[in-house]
């Protein structure tokens, strides 16, 4: 299935990228973060929280055709 | 009542609206660039008619111009999940008129470019005594620091950059 | 140094003052008539050069158009003595210096009339963090309302008027 | 000796006027509170601190030629 992958803050430079169509096969965040973590081993240094259509979502949360996947370092606005 | 006295500040209803499509209405807390000084004029001034309010509260986050191994800060550069931000602040702005005995409550946050000495962060809080004011304000910027998904990244005067840590606690 | 912070905020000595007049200089906090929102973005906007600030919390004292009896506040007529009250206001000054790591503070107080909905109390403090600014902020208008020599009398729309009751312990 | 009395807030009510020069053979500020109580029954009825020469001074504060002498209730800024 297709998804939607949106990388924030320093997850940019980690990914070297902000955004990504994604194909994959992991049916919930957990996998698909693993499967990420080996294309980009850069994100395993860093903590973040993942949203999925604008939600933060647990690592079980479950994936379906089109949805978007945030990754989400520490906020830090102000 | 409660409910009446945020979403209508500034936005009474016209005659064909109904209180629900008015409660929808977004606030729009994200801007572009800085927020100048006229701008929190502008916000001061429209509260001369609301003449229940005796005390307005307001913090401003400032771009430091702060020294980095052999250059300074030149700007601030802010990025956000906009869907995710917005909902964020419409969720604290819940939080705060449960939490405080406010009348009116506008934020405004940069998105972009913010160079030093120019104001990313505007909270302007309002309630009939000041008493209320003070925690509110402060609850307000640090629930915004803590929840809002925000990012900032520190570009120097030599060229090169840092994204800031927040103090989100890890997943 | 500290003592060099507040008294050269957007005061910087000509060449031939030393700095012995330069802490002589009055602050003038009263203002006559209210407060104008032209006048609070100006003294923001003037901030800007002064990129070791990193949060700003102002407050500002709104007069309420309460009810009493059968008729409204029209305005509130502010007095003082200007000596005793100047000197108070620097009396503050110099205890939030110590007490607070503020980098700049400023203080407006309106005497004469202020329409309700008008401005009559402006307090703009100034720090690197955010953290310190908001008890500075509250300690601050608590001081003013506490130990500067100012009265109130509060005019209706019907003729009438009430000299506010202030919170001083009897002598 | 002659003294400049000041009068603020509700206390100008209770005497009808803000100011007045007023000839006296008080030399201490309770002295001078009990005459000006017998001359403005009014001022018994309030609560007030007493300046001298821009001072809040206690009532045993002696006074001199020319002074000013400022009568200041509760105070209600902000």
């Amino acid at each position: 299935m297709k998804l939607n992958l949106l990388f924030f803050g320093i997850l940019t430079d980690a990914t070297g990228k902000a955004k990504q169509e994604f194909e994959s096969d992991a049916t919930d965040v957990d996998s698909l973060n693993k499967q990420l973590q080996i294309i980009y081993p850069e994100l395993i240094k860093h903590t973040y929280k993942i949203g999925v259509n604008s939600e933060i979502v647990s690592r079980g949360k479950k994936l379906y055709d089109g949805d978007e996947v945030s990754f989400l370092p520490p906020f830090a606005g102000g | 009542m409660t409910e009446m006295k945020f979403h209508f500040c500034h936005r009474l209803p016209a005659g064909k609206h109904s209180m629900m499509e008015e409660k929808k209405k977004k606030h729009n807390v994200l801007v572009e660039g800085r927020v100048t000084s006229t701008f929190i004029a502008d916000a001061i001034s429209k509260h001369s008619s609301k003449t229940e309010i005796g005390a307005h509260a307001i913090f401003l986050g400032q771009v430091r111009r702060d020294a980095q191994k052999d250059s300074f800060v030149k700007n601030i550069e802010y990025s956000a999940h906009p869907e995710m931000a917005e909902k964020a602040f419409e969720k604290i702005r819940e939080k705060a008129f449960k939490k405080f005995d406010m009348i009116c409550l506008h934020i405004h946050h940069s998105i972009g470019m913010v160079d030093a000495g120019e104001v990313s962060l505007f909270v302007f809080v309002s309630c009939k005594h000041r008493a209320q004011t003070f925690g509110a304000l402060k609850w307000l910027v640090d629930e915004i620091k803590k929840t809002v998904p925000i990012w900032k990244k520190e570009n120097y005067e030599n060229g090169s950059y840092k994204w800031l840590d927040g103090d989100q606690p890890p997943m």
